[in-house]
């Protein structure tokens, strides 16, 4: 059946109100702002924490390529707010009963920034070459999974087909790393896409000076913005530039000294006084995803016993850290999902209390008992835990783990931080670590499959080795569920189970943080946290 | 002179193939892998990882991986990045001018400074001049570069909003962080110059001067200041290192494009190609400001002329 | 009489004169001043690094979540940092993996650049040629790149950061040591020494070596500095060492991005670090003076 | 004659950190126009502090005119600016330094120097200095004046910029010129031409000169008056011919009769002066000179002598009376023996006639080469012949002079014999056995029979060593002796060389240069070797301190038995040492004649140059010059066929084709000449 009645995943599992910023600026805010009549022309200057390493969709791991290349590219669909599933390139889809082919009806006035018209074959053609392994595309891939092939029904019909049913699909296509790219530039440009990217959103590539800006310019013919953008038409600046700084103090600097307009990646040490000063604005918006999680390794002795995983539960004063580090900027993460994603359990916030005579009570009935030093020994070990973070200290990880040293300190265990650049071969290849931390932007809550299924896919996998046949069962259950509540309540048993057998510590979710000037008006972010710039103008 | 000149390219050459060789084995000996930056480990496969292993050549041995190298670089070809697969070459190239322009900005502010102060330094030697300029040339190069580098982003892009804080376009831009690395070259040349002034004051032949009625000035600035600056010249040459250096920490800092910036992430990220492209230029560029630095010392230097 | 008329216009316009160069003699001596001034900070410095729980007012671990970013007090002389540890007993524990830095890269890069520029310089010949075109290569390589690569090959701990440094330095030291013992070696003493019979070991062992040290000596001490300004540049790029109680290259760099609302976390490890530099520098030059026969015998 | 400099009661001190220091005394002196003044005394006794003075350098070296004037043509020079001064000085009074090597900017052009003195005081167009600077360069002798114009002061030689720098002093046409020691860096043949022009330049410019100069040879040629100066006091000054003849100061007499004239025979004791010139931190009461003079009495302990004017002559002595009483005309024997070091001059050595005993050392066609760096590969390699064919034997118990300009070998040829570096090509025999085919540990134990001496003192002696170690490395490496022993041994040597064996423990900057030299000598005598090279072993001492070590030498080689090779440039020395001697020219022997023979019958003309350039201070025998003109070539190129004929009167075609081989003249006196004198 091939009308757009099976539209969308449905019913809103979270909390979240994603799509809008919140601001929080004395100045007005930026909605308010969208309500006065936007200014054409100007030029955006952005500046990045990072560098992106491509602009290639297909190639790109990082969420700061997805900012930038967001706005070059566009999706076949899009999820709005309440995790709905609305169209955007493709204006009505039908699935198969057996979910194994999905069928999308195009849009029919789209054309590429090369001039390239939109069609089934630029959606054939992204997809497979997503698939070609000479396309190093895994990120895409991953996401893109388990799409099998496509077949162009007409000019502006596509049915893609899948190697078994996955209730993630359609949302995955939402995803940035899915954007269409456009044939033509891609067979001219090669290798090189990724410089010289060309898709249909709007704005289009320019330049990009490797770690010193990247600039887009208006696309002036774009009018195909999807239901969930406050401006469907072509854009309002002429010009966005993202500039590249990664100093910290330089990047806030630039913002305040107005050599740019806007800055990522707020420190939360800045908010406070930028937030006072009546011409910034600052705007915080959460990403969806696994919040940042440490993940308790259940191969290593102790952890492997729940006792001494509860311990670590009650040991570590979650709390005291986000409100120490985090300056009451970011909150507290409570589930093994953020709360904006489908299925977010919010019962379980504030179900975990810091308590440190029930740790030492679990530590001591399993036999460690305090040494001369304060740290605990069994048998004549002491009781270690070896904490592996990765550098630079992004979102002060690392002092996580500094704080966590001196918690655990308290309930007489020894942790040995270790901070290394190579993450990869210390965590993925050797196994070696007690705990080890990590986050992941998503949109739907099958990524837990990726982290607590006991085959979890991929070299990451099951950080946590956690290994429990009702939990695998939850998994695939959820995976291929069409009742959104019934899915929604097997990932609520999912967050249970693992708060209840302590696999995780979670720790805080990921506010993506921009000062801007408040000259800046009309700054929105999509479902996941990227910035949309189609709505942006500057106020003269 | 020709022939000295040759000699030197010949073995030039030879310690720049040597220090390619030398960065390579260390590199190669670096754990981690190029792939993981490729890869999203999250659903990669061991089997993806192996078939991206070998299409960048990286699971060959060393000497093996050596020997394609080499090939390649005699033809001209620095290779690709392994990250991006951009070709090596021109994204140096790209990338050189802006920290040859730091580079020659600090040096030439620390060189004005440095030796402007190091002359008066000796010239007014323990006095209030002196003890200034020692104090400034001491602080040069007591100040990690990233702190100095901040504080003066803090006064003079923040607070009095005089310069931009970042970028590389433009000489303003090139303003503080030639000043941040200025500060050590001064630092050292301010010593260099005051302890060879000091030096070549005490010659016999300032006492000829003297006994010829030569003003003060003109035997200082005339004589002794030429005399002096022969050693400093020779650091200057070596200051160019310093500074290449100096460029990985101040391109940060200041967000400036170049080549300290590319090599210290090709580094991390265990991209081998672009780390030796970068080491292989700068050695060439080391190279060649050193051979220009004997080259020029025969011209200050009537001695080493006769000698070469 | 040839008492000519311009002799007696030149002894009417008596003018100012541009003052001579005058060595220290008479004049308050500043430099001893210095020296002695900078002496006392490193004593105070090693101390510190001896013995911190005497001089630190709080465990340097101690965090005190309630009290966060305090400007200096009286009961924080320095401040407390994000995590409410007291920044002046920080700086003060600090101060014992800085010093280590410092003195071990010197001591490891002196030792063996020091050994490989002496042999290089004694023996001459063929071993001379490949251990300077070997130095000429490390030369050629930055140093920082070096001292990166070696930290992210090896691993951020106290030793590799040492050994990236270390290595660095190796060059340098050879080169200095090479010089040296090229120049005694030409010495009539030296011959001296042929002439009696000492054998090329002895010679090298009890004339060259004692006779080539003090310039490395003097450059080892200014070496200390710039190892502990190499160890922080390494902590800037990502590549330094997490401990407990951190060294000041680690406090600096953590804390620089908390200059703009709480100066004093990040000011007072730089001022350390600057601080210690100042006076190894100084007393650096002070030894070069001190042990340079030539300004001795003057 | 209206006096030009005047110098009344002058007093300098130089500000130490130990306070201040005076280093010259109430020293009076004038010079009258075109006359010419020597200074004369031992280093340290305040010469140069006296010339600097003048011209008021010593402002920039801490120094202070502490008292008395300096009147220079009228002016009061003590109280001028030194803006005022810097107006005089090149133009007035003008100054040519000791080391013509170091007194040049290294890094400007002859011209530019004296173009830029030119024009500092004359308002001269930069044309006319330039052609005003040529044509000075060719007054004082330099070949092709527009190129060296052009040159910088490394690329010429020690006598060439020693004529430059006279040239650049005489640029602005000074009343007075002031040479600080001008030729004492120089080969003696150059020495002589610099005087010859000095004297010259005095007639045409009409000019005054204050030499400074402690070879009082020099002084006896061409100074009008002579002034003695010790501790930074006048002893005595007077016309040179009356205190030559009459000293009337026991120091001057000492320094007379120091001097080893070209006379005085082999094994005649040196006459010294005892101990060294005291420190200006250390002054002893009363006159200065007491410690060191014969004929101290209690009141020269505690009182100083005034200086007594007389006619033309001055001298502070309490004891003048009795010295002129001792003095038999101008002849120097007898003199004051108290002064005189320990042995008795008997015959024991003059008995020993060296010839008759065998051959201790010989040398066989002996060559060095150096190759000349910077050649390329491929090329023919172009080698610096520093020795080239070298024989010639040394007998057991004698010793063999080696003289020879600077250049000429002697210490290339004094290495190899000690096999300290190896020869290119030829032997060495050594008490039998052959040196060059030995190697490691047995050349290690022929050292023991084998030593040397050093001509830098304190170069020769680690100075990280004190004096008991170093003159006791020989017995470290080559006996086993306990610690007692050891010290024993150290102390009995330090005693033999005339030092007290307390010193074993000080290091070697605490010591004057004839003590270090001591010690240098105790070293090499340390294992009774056989054979004992000495390098220019005097040559860097006072002539009172060489005559004390002389004397040293022939006592111990009487007492040891040793054998000498004995390298100097200074002939008197050499004659006054050597049994015979050889004459070394460009690498090559030219020519070996027992020491009186040579000298009265040099046969070759280079010998003859060489013993005709020695300043003589015999003032009887001022005898007419045959100064050798031009400098020694280059060993890299040198001259074909005879070596020497480039500079030779007497050069035939002959000579510039066929190299002349060693053949006797007289069965002990064999020269390499084809036309011997
Ligand atoms: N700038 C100075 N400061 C302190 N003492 C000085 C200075 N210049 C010279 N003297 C001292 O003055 C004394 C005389 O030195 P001067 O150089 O005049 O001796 P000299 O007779 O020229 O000896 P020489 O023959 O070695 O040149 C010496 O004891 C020397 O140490
Ligand atoms: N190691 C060497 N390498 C190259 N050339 C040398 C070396 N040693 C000596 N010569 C050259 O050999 C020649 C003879 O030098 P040598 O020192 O033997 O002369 P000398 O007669 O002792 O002179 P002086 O009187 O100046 O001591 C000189 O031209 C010198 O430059
Ligand atoms: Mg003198
Ligand atoms: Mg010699």
């Amino acid at each position: 059946g091939g009308n757009g009645g099976n539209k969308s995943s449905g019913a809103s599992g979270g909390n979240g109100a994603a799509g809008e910023a919140q601001s929080s600026s004395a100045a007005p805010s930026a909605e308010q702002a969208a309500a006065e009549t936007p200014v054409q022309g100007g030029e955006l200057t952005y500046a990045l924490a990072t560098s992106p390493d491509t602009l290639d969709p297909a190639r790109s791991g990082l969420a700061v390529a997805s900012r930038v290349y967001r706005s070059i590219f566009d999706n076949l669909v899009v999820k709005d707010a309440n995790n709905e599933i609305k169209p955007w390139l493709a204006t009505e889809w039908s699935v198969s009963d057996d979910g194994l082919t999905y069928t999308f009806k195009l849009r029919q006035d789209v054309k590429f920034q090369d001039g390239t018209p939109f069609n089934a074959e630029a959606v054939k053609f992204t997809f497979d070459r997503i698939l070609d392994p000479n396309t190093k595309a895994s990120n895409s891939a991953s996401a893109l999974k388990p799409y099998a092939s496509s077949e162009v029904i007409d000019d502006y019909t596509i049915k893609l087909v899948l190697s078994t049913p996955s209730r993630a699909f359609l949302v995955n296509l939402t995803q940035t790393t899915l954007g269409i790219v456009s044939p033509t530039a891609v067979e001219k440009y090669g290798d090189q896409f990724g410089k010289n990217p060309v898709g249909t959103g709007p704005f289009k590539f320019v330049g990009w000076q490797e770690n010193a800006d990247i600039t887009l310019e208006r696309n002036p013919d774009y009018n195909w913005g999807p239901e969930t953008a406050s401006n469907q038409g072509a854009a309002y600046l002429d010009k966005l530039v993202f500039k590249i700084v990664p100093e910290e103090a330089t990047r806030i600097g630039s913002v305040q000294s107005k050599q740019v307009l806007a800055a990522e990646t707020v420190p939360p040490q800045n908010i406070a006084a930028l937030k006072a000063d009546s011409n910034f604005q600052v705007l915080q918006v959460e990403t969806g995803g696994l919040p940042y999680t440490l993940f308790i390794n259940q191969n290593k002795e102790p952890w492997n016993e729940l006792k001494a995983r509860q311990a670590l539960q009650y040991g570590v004063d979650i709390g005291s850290i986000v409100k120490t580090l985090y300056l009451g900027t970011y909150e507290q993460a409570w589930s093994a999902l953020t709360p904006s994603m489908f299925g977010y359990d919010a019962s379980l916030e504030n179900s975990v209390q810091p308590d440190a005579d029930k740790a030492n009570q679990l530590l001591d009935e399993l036999g460690w008992t305090v040494g001369s030093d304060g740290i605990r020994e069994k048998d004549g070990k002491k009781l270690t835990l070896h904490y592996v973070d990765g550098s630079p200290n992004r979102e002060k990880r690392n002092d996580i783990a500094v704080m966590i040293q001196q918690q655990l300190k308290k309930i007489g265990i020894q942790v040995d931080v270790e901070i290394t650049k190579d993450v990869a071969t210390k965590v993925f290849q050797n196994d070696d670590y007690d705990i080890y931390g990590n986050s992941q932007v998503n949109v739907d809550p099958n990524a837990l499959s990726q982290f607590y299924h006991t085959a979890a896919p991929g070299v990451l996998g099951n950080i946590a080795h956690v290994s429990d046949s009702q939990l695998d069962q939850w998994l695939e259950q959820a995976a291929v569920e069409k009742d959104d509540t019934k899915r929604a309540e097997l990932y609520k048993n999912v967050q249970q189970f693992i708060k209840d057998n302590a696999v995780i510590l979670p720790i805080y979710v990921f506010p993506y943080t921009v000062a801007a000037s408040n000259k800046v008006k009309g700054l929105a972010f999509d479902s996941v946290g990227y910035p949309q710039f189609g709505g942006v103008y500057i106020q003269k | 002179m020709v022939r000295t000149i040759i000699g030197r390219v010949l073995s030039s050459l030879l310690v720049i193939a040597g220090s390619s060789v030398l960065v390579f084995v260390i590199m190669y000996l670096l754990p981690g892998d190029p792939v993981d930056s490729l890869i999203d480990p999250a659903s990669a496969t061991p089997e993806q990882i192996a078939t991206l292993r070998h299409q960048l050549g990286v699971d060959q041995p060393l000497y093996a991986q050596l020997a394609d190298y080499f090939g390649k670089l005699l033809r001209g070809d620095f290779g690709k990045s392994l990250l991006n697969s951009e070709p090596v070459l021109p994204k140096i190239i790209e990338h050189f001018p802006a920290t040859l322009a730091l580079a020659a900005a600090s040096a030439l502010l620390s060189v004005i400074v440095g030796v402007l102060l190091g002359v008066l330094s000796a010239i007014h030697r323990n006095r209030p001049i002196d003890v200034i300029a020692r104090i400034v040339g001491l602080l040069g190069i007591s100040m990690p570069t990233f702190w100095s580098g901040i504080l003066l982003l803090l006064v003079f892009s923040i607070h009095l909003g005089w310069l931009p804080a970042m970028g590389s376009d433009g000489w303003k831009t090139l303003v503080l962080p030639a000043a941040t690395l200025g500060l050590i070259g001064g630092g050292f040349i301010v010593r260099m110059v005051r302890n060879s002034m000091l030096e070549v004051v005490n010659e016999h032949f300032i006492v000829t001067l003297r006994s010829k009625g030569l003003s003060e000035r003109a035997i200082m600035y005339r004589h002794a200041l030429r005399n002096a600056l022969i050693p400093s010249v020779t650091m200057i040459g070596m200051l160019v290192g310093e500074m290449l250096a100096g460029a990985v920490v101040i391109e940060t800092v200041f967000s400036r494009q170049g080549i300290g910036r590319i090599v210290a992430d090709a580094i991390m990220a265990k991209d081998l190609p672009v780390v030796q492209g970068v080491i292989v230029f700068s050695a060439i560029v080391y190279v060649l400001v050193n051979l220009l630095v004997d080259i020029s010392y025969s011209y200050i230097d009537p001695r080493v002329r006769r000698a070469a | 009489m040839r008492e000519s008329a311009t002799a007696k216009a030149l002894l009417q316009k008596r003018k100012w004169e541009l003052p001579a160069l005058r060595s220290s003699g008479r004049r308050f001596d500043l430099s001893r001043l210095f020296a002695a001034g900078a002496v006392a900070v490193i004593a105070f410095i090693v101390l510190c690094a001896i013995v911190p729980q005497w001089i630190a007012p709080y465990p340097p671990t101690e965090m005190m979540t309630d009290s966060i970013m305090q400007a200096p007090s009286a009961a924080h002389p320095f401040g407390t940092d994000y995590f409410g540890r007291d920044v002046f007993s920080l700086v003060v524990y600090g101060s014992r993996d800085s010093l280590f830095i410092g003195l071990m890269s010197v001591v490891v890069g002196g030792l063996v650049g020091g050994t490989l520029g002496a042999l290089s310089g004694y023996i001459g010949g063929r071993l001379d040629s490949v251990a300077m075109r070997l130095v000429d290569t490390l030369m050629t390589i930055p140093g920082i790149l070096l001292a990166l690569a070696i930290a992210a090959a090896m691993g951020p701990s106290l030793t590799n950061i040492v050994l990236a440094v270390a290595a660095a330095a190796i060059p340098g030291y050879a080169r200095v040591m090479r010089g040296q013992t090229m120049s005694i070696n030409g010495r009539p003493y030296i011959t001296a020494a042929r002439s009696i019979g000492v054998t090329r070991f002895g010679i090298f062992w009890r004339h060259v070596l004692p006779n080539s040290l003090s310039p490395l000596l003097v450059m080892s001490t200014l070496g200390i500095g710039s190892s502990i300004l190499a160890g922080s540049g390494l902590s800037f790029l990502g590549l330094g060492l997490l401990k407990e109680i951190p060294d000041w290259g680690t406090l600096l760099s953590q804390g620089r991005g908390y200059l703009t609302v709480a100066w004093w976390i990040c000011t007072f490890p730089g001022l350390a670090i600057t601080l210690l530099v100042l006076a190894v520098n100084i007393v650096g030059d002070w030894l070069r003076d001190y042990l340079d026969p030539k300004k001795k015998e003057a | 004659m209206e006096p030009l400099l005047e110098i009344n009661r002058l007093s300098v001190d130089f500000h130490t950190r130990r306070g201040p220091l005076q280093a010259l005394s109430e020293v009076s002196l004038t010079i009258r126009q075109g006359e010419t003044v020597c200074l004369v005394g031992e280093s340290g006794s305040g010469k140069t502090v006296a010339s600097k003075s003048v011209m008021r350098l010593i402002d920039y070296e801490n120094g202070r005119i502490a008292g008395g004037r300096i009147r220079l043509g009228g002016l009061d020079l003590a109280s001028l600016s030194q803006n005022e001064l810097r107006s005089l000085r090149g133009k007035k009074m003008a100054m040519v330094f000791q080391e013509p090597m170091a007194a040049f900017d290294p890094v400007y052009t002859i011209g530019y120097q004296i173009v830029e003195t030119i024009r500092r005081h004359d308002s001269k167009s930069k044309e006319d200095a330039w052609e005003h600077a040529v044509s000075l360069l060719d007054r004082v002798g330099i070949p092709e004046p527009r190129i060296r114009m052009k040159q910088y002061p490394g690329e010429l030689s020690g006598g060439m910029l020693q004529r430059a720098m006279i040239a650049l002093a005489l640029s602005c046409g000074p009343e007075l010129l002031i040479a600080d020691e001008p030729t004492t860096a120089l080969d003696v043949t150059i020495q002589a031409q610099i005087l010859q022009l000095l004297q010259e330049l005095k007639e045409e410019f009409g000019m005054s000169i204050l030499l400074i100069t402690h070879d009082l040879g020099i002084a006896a040629e061409i100074a009008d008056r002579v002034v003695v100066l010790y501790a930074g006091r006048v002893a005595e000054q007077a016309p040179t011919a009356e205190l030559f003849a009459r000293p009337h100061h026991p120091y001057t007499r000492g320094l007379l009769d120091s001097i080893a004239t070209l006379d005085t025979e082999k094994g005649e004791k040196l006459h010294s002066i005892a101990g060294s010139i005291p420190s200006l931190t250390a002054l002893p009461n009363g006159c200065l000179f007491h410690p060191r003079c014969p004929l101290a009495t209690d009141k020269c302990r505690s009182e100083a002598p005034p200086l007594v004017a007389r006619g033309e002559r001055e001298w502070a002595c309490w004891h003048t009376e009795e010295l002129l009483k001792t003095t038999k005309g101008n002849k120097r024997s007898g003199g004051l023996d108290a002064a005189s070091t320990a042995v008795p001059p008997d015959g024991a050595l003059t008995a020993t006639s060296p010839s008759s005993s065998q051959e201790l050392l010989q040398v066989e066609g002996v060559r060095k080469y150096y190759p000349v760096k910077g050649s390329l590969p491929g090329r023919k390699r172009a080698y610096i012949r520093a020795v080239d064919d070298v024989s010639f034997s040394i007998r057991q118990g004698e010793t063999f002079g080696l003289v020879g300009e600077s250049g000429s070998g002697k210490s290339t040829l004094g290495r190899v014999l000690l096999q300290l570096e190896k020869a290119t090509a030829g032997r060495i025999r050594f008490d039998g056995r052959e040196l060059t085919d030995m190697g490691g540990t047995s050349l290690r134990s022929a050292r023991k029979d084998i030593q040397m001496i050093f001509q830098d003192p304190y170069g020769s002696l680690d100075p990280r060593w004190n004096v008991g170690d170093i003159v006791g490395e020989p017995l470290r490496v080559h006996e086993r002796l306990n610690a007692s022993e050891k010290k024993e041994r150290v102390a009995r040597l330090l005693e033999s060389v005339g030092l007290d064996a307390s010193y074993a423990s000080r290091y070697p900057h605490e010591f004057s240069g004839g003590q270090r030299q001591r010690i240098g000598i105790a070293r090499a005598i340390a294992l009774n070797p056989k054979f004992v090279l000495a390098d220019e072993a005097v040559s860097a001492l006072d002539v009172s301190v060489q005559a004390q070590v002389v004397n040293l030498l022939q006592e111990l080689q009487e007492k040891l038995g040793l054998t000498y090779l004995f390298i100097a440039h200074g002939l008197q020395i050499v004659r006054h040492l050597s049994d015979r001697i050889g004459v070394m020219y460009l690498g090559k022997l030219v020519e070996i004649a027992p020491s009186h023979e040579l000298f009265l019958r040099p046969a070759h003309p280079y010998t003859k140059a060489l013993i005709a350039s020695v300043p003589s201070a015999d003032l009887g025998a001022k005898r007419e010059r045959i100064t050798l003109q031009g400098e020694i070539p280059s060993p890299a190129r040198p001259p074909s066929g005879c070596r020497f004929h480039t500079r030779c009167p007497l050069a035939t075609a002959r000579c510039r084709e066929e190299e002349p081989a060693l053949r006797a003249v007289d069965p002990e006196h064999v020269v390499a000449c084809h036309y011997p004198l």
